[in-house]
């Protein structure tokens, strides 16, 4: 499968309505599922359009949740405290489940919630065993459909199984036993009746964490743009087939490994935060694979790149923020709802807090913050937007990360990466869009970067002007830099 | 500024091609491998540790000093292993089974090279007993842990568990990661923990002294 | 101290400036110290001006928040996981309180915060033993002046000591051991830098507990507003002394055990809610007296009383909603904020999250809320009071409490408040207008109450209509019909 | 409607008045008083939990109910006595020392009532020692104890080692409270743990039998 997919064909898919709300007859389907999308425009041009609980391709779930079509939905997430997840311990880990998944649902129910995702973001070991983690999604789907019969509780359930992958090192991508139950895992969940399919894919990071520490930006552009790429499209052509027998969606990706790994360590002081800030930039180039492949969205929550996603794709997209505090700390606590579509806590470990268990706890504060979105949106667009500018204003000026994810700033991101006529060029397009929005904004007084931080624009600018022109030059420049021990190019089809 | 102090500052500033030349003038002129190492290196690592503690500096310029030491390192460990020297201490480190995350374990091997410390990274996902084994094999004065995960805290414990039960029962065990904290280090029997990199030196000296 | 107080004193008190935002002379102070306000007006009486950040009388300290004067700050409450207080565990149980405030102010300071509230609400042994509570106080204290001198992070620290006397049954509440330790708790930590005084004061709660769980209004009445109210004029009174004696701020009490109490056992289906509804209405009778004896504000978190309070006094008030899920679950996340001046997380263990301690994952989620509010303060009245809007159509036709508790309702309470000539009429008339109210909006489709709580307001109607006209009487039937042994009335100046 | 079961409907709604004569008649037509209390009030009781349980009532409209039993227990009681019939189990309950919560408590003491237990509340802010003591003296087959501060949950196992260390040691003992959770009380060696006054009965009824 080739990434520079004719133009035409891209455009005979559009119109064939690929991108859409609710699936189409099959025949349609199997004749465009071995197409890629190459997006050459934006689906979203002007900033105003960029808003809160509204995507031009809204996805309509099968109890009539309409995701994108005017309602932001909290989307819960949960972890187990610490357990050891192996056979003895599995009656008490399914009563986990249990427990969480009908304390929350019964919170939401009170609250009369208009709708919840639930994200069942599995545990390594319910990947290696895909029965295990069957078995719990079928736990939290049953408990959805009794809320829905009891409380006409509307809700659906989001799928993400480990990318196991890289528990062989260098990481086996293409084939073998990971890669075999975590697709198990996708095949038997959907048939289930799981009807969102995201998975936080690991291809490049074997390079990247490295890349990361050294604030190398040739190593993160090869890691996103070039092997991450590629094994998405690998990944997401395989979960395309999986969501068309099963008439479920594609939801979409995240470069969590990547995009927050950098974030967290700016958070910490590790890296820098304008460092961080081009990465995230660049995640978006790798991301979008996902929706290249057919991916719908929601897009997965902790991609905070996804806003620019949307920008690309009109695909509706989960984000988390303030209320996401548990899981990690975060300069956009605000500004990451201003174009959100589902509204998300990205994980809490099931513990007892003095109110309730954790994530009930994150059930109630997701629907309140949705109810103040909603109620802006009801009012009118122009009120949605209001909440949107206080949102804006509360982060932009403060941090790089949250300025370059302004509307405005991620439709300027999003032309750096459709203008571009590959990824390698998109990445550094959209890398050097990421800085000179820094740069400007800093010049102009209206972001806050620290002194320390300035050099590194500097740095990170002169390398990626001066990287070369050509894709195959750079990918064998690449490969004779970075530690070849830590990973296989054949796995990414790239011949040594 | 002294030969040594002037190899100091290159490795504070991780100028690696000064460094060469400044470790053979050193060794021309009679200085003992061992002195440059605890007069030149270990100080200058300690300046840069110091820089990043207090947010001076970011971790890849601690990086590039680090390889600045290496370099240096490069020309004198053999010299050190002719005459018999060693690191005081060996380390060893890995993060437990189950758990993937390496950014955390491999930035404490780094702080605890830069401290003039012998460190053996047992990689990721490393069972109990692939640990007692490299124990057995390798005999260090103390042990680093690391987990990320919720779910895989409890390999941590299994994995002290299995050190305590193993002939190494006594050497020293420190562990550290996001969910980790004081209260589970002394409930599952670890002698120190470090709430993150920048403080991991302090946690292993005060362990081993 | 009798409750009537002429009116000609309480104008005098005010044309001298007794309440206002920075203390005067001590002259002056000593002159009005052992009068008390009578509240006949209210401060704010339009809608309009019931908005949060903003107060008639704002409170100025130290380090320069000015409380009510357009800024909501965040106010971060915290409290020890499970560890018994007890000497042996005295180090590790200072070693909590040294790194939660650490943590928490560092977290502040990254966000760029630009001030915050501490309450250290202390556990009972701290107040028992007032030196334990006073090294922690100096510890909190200490750390505050530190990530000032740092970071010039502002803050103040609010002291909230317990009140014990309720460990002798019946209590003991104007003499004796628990009422000595407890006020030297206040004396000492006003003396070491604690410039806000709080205090959730017990009186009456021996009898309120059994009338709750009967949803008997009348015993209610009795022990706020006959009980509770006059403890209060004998507690606050001597608080008054010791905030003058060191020139710090009552900031006020908070009818936590009782309206608190209400609320959670509604949540929990034990009671209904239009009853917690009434009872909440009539805590605002109890809780003002803290004003009426010389509090200042900002009002106690826990009270969501306040804001009729505020309407009476035009002292800022802390509230807590959402962002105090991790304390309680609660009806009213997002209308609690629409008057608060401080912004509180209520309480939360120092445990660990998947972020951080949870005390610091509370603190980056009261400062984005307080953002947020603060955004559009920032932009004019008119868009903090868009935003005002969206909160309480967010709430208030989905609980009947949230409804009350619009700003347009808890000016119709206070009226009904201060419009009455005593304590005992005040809380007939302010819980006969929340019934009022209630009715009202739900024949009018506006207030969704389950049909199985509808029958429970006529018969709280039916009984507070009932009631004798005059106070004596009704002391003296109450008198007849309460458990005598449970209370003392000799603590209540009440003769048996 | 039968007499007994016109008593049944009495108690369940609350009409304190109507029984009294309907358990005289009952007795005047040679009805066991036992036969009373187990046809009668307990089933009464058991549907008013039911209700309740199912979010059809509230507690006041429970105590109401709970009333009415206790004026026909006036009446039967002591005839009970005379034959020498007891409630099938006897219970304590408190919360814990340091905590002075106790609607919880009440709650889960009424409902236990209810179902024809013999409960005896020792109030809040219980001793260990005093806990001890009056098990001694009364004998009970379940010990219920509550908790509703996270510093008073250490004097719940307190309480609980107290009580294996004492001649009681085989007695059944149920927690709860707000921030008490099966895993805890699996720590301490609770045997049960109820998450809310509604499931009391239903716990304490599991480890009677
Ligand atoms: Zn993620
Ligand atoms: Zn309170
Ligand atoms: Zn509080």
């Amino acid at each position: 499968m080739c990434y520079r997919c004719a133009q035409s064909i891209a455009e005979l898919i559009d119109s064939m309505g690929a991108r859409r709300s609710s699936w189409p007859g099959e025949t349609s389907i199997s004749t465009i599922g071995n197409y890629m999308t190459h997006y050459t425009k934006l689906a979203i041009d002007r900033a105003e359009d960029l808003r809160f609980g509204t995507a031009p391709q809204p996805v309509s779930t099968r109890r009539g949740m309409i995701i994108g079509g005017g309602t932001v939905y909290p989307e819960l997430n949960f972890t187990l405290p610490s357990i050891e997840i192996k056979k003895e311990n599995w009656p008490e880990i399914r009563n986990h489940y249990q427990q969480i998944i009908s304390s929350a649902l019964q919170r939401a129910a009170e609250l009369d919630c208009p709708g919840v995702v639930i994200e069942f973001e599995t545990l390594p070991p319910m990947t290696e065993h895909p029965e295990w983690g069957l078995e719990i999604a079928q736990t939290l789907l049953d408990s959805m459909e009794k809320a829905h019969a009891t409380h006409g509780l509307k809700s659906v359930l989001r799928m993400t199984p480990n990318d196991n992958r890289e528990f062989v090192r260098p990481p086996q991508l293409r084939s073998g036993y990971h890669l075999e139950r975590m697709l198990q895992l996708f095949e038997t969940s959907a048939a289930a009746g799981a009807e969102l399919l995201s998975i936080e894919s690991v291809g490049g990071k074997e390079l990247h964490d490295q890349a990361l520490v050294e604030c190398d930006i040739s190593q993160v552009i090869f890691a996103l743009c070039i092997l991450g790429a590629r094994d998405m499209e690998f990944l997401w052509s395989k979960l395309h087939e999986i969501a068309l027998r099963h008439r479920v969606y594609c939801a979409g990706d995240t470069a969590c490994g990547f995009g927050n790994t950098a974030m967290v360590l700016a958070e910490q002081k590790i890296i820098t935060r304008a460092f961080a800030t081009v990465v995230r930039a660049v995640t978006a180039v790798r991301s979008l694979v996902a929706y290249e492949c057919g991916a719908v969205g929601p897009g997965k929550d902790c991609g905070y790149e996804n806003v620019i996603l949307k920008a690309i794709t009109g695909c509706p997209m989960a984000m988390e923020g303030k209320s996401a505090a548990c899981a990690h700390l975060s300069s956009m606590g605000n500004i990451a709802a201003a174009a959100c579509d589902t509204w998300s806590n990205e994980s809490v470990q099931n513990i007892r807090l003095l109110s309730a268990m954790a994530p009930t706890v994150s059930m109630e504060q997701l629907i309140y913050d949705c109810r103040l979105m909603n109620q802006a949106t009801h009012e009118s667009k122009d009120s949605a937007l209001t909440l949107q500018r206080w949102m804006i204003a509360s982060d932009a000026a403060l941090d790089p990360q949250a300025f370059i994810l302004t509307p405005e700033n991620s439709i300027a991101l999003a032309k750096a990466i459709v203008g571009a006529d590959s990824r390698y060029h998109a990445g550094q397009a959209v890398a050097l869009e990421a800085i000179r929005l820094m740069k400007k904004a800093h010049e102009a007084g209206k972001l806050k970067i620290a002194p320390r931080e300035l050099p590194w624009l500097d740095r990170v600018e002169k390398t990626v002007t001066d990287l070369p022109e050509d894709e195959d030059e750079f990918i064998s420049d690449m490969m004779e830099t970075v530690d070849a021990s830590k990973y296989n190019p054949a796995e990414y089809g790239l011949k040594t | 500024m002294s030969k040594i102090e002037s190899l100091k500052q290159s490795v504070i500033n991780g100028k690696r091609k000064e460094v060469e030349p400044l470790v053979n003038e050193l060794l021309a002129e009679g200085m003992n491998p061992k002195k440059i190492v605890e007069e030149g290196l270990v100080p200058a690592m300690a300046v840069v540790g110091e820089r990043y503690k207090n947010n001076e500096i970011f971790v890849p310029e601690m990086l590039v000093a680090a390889r600045a030491m290496k370099t240096a390192l490069a020309i004198l460990e053999p010299l050190l292993v002719k005459a018999g020297i060693k690191p005081k201490y060996k380390v060893i480190i890995a993060t437990v089974e189950g758990d993937l995350h390496d950014i955390g374990k491999n930035l404490v091997a780094m702080m605890l090279r830069g401290a003039d410390m012998d460190v053996i990274d047992l990689g990721v996902n490393v069972p109990a007993d692939k640990f007692v084994e490299a124990i057995g094999q390798h005999s260090p004065q103390l042990i680093a842990l690391s987990a990320l995960l919720t779910t895989t805290m409890p390999a941590m414990k299994n994995t002290i568990d299995a050190v305590r039960r193993s002939p190494g029962k006594n050497i020293k065990i420190m562990i550290g990661g996001a969910p980790i904290t004081q209260q589970f280090a002394n409930e599952i029997g670890a002698d120190g923990y470090s709430q993150d990199a920048a403080s991991a030196v302090d946690t292993a000296l005060k362990l081993l002294n």
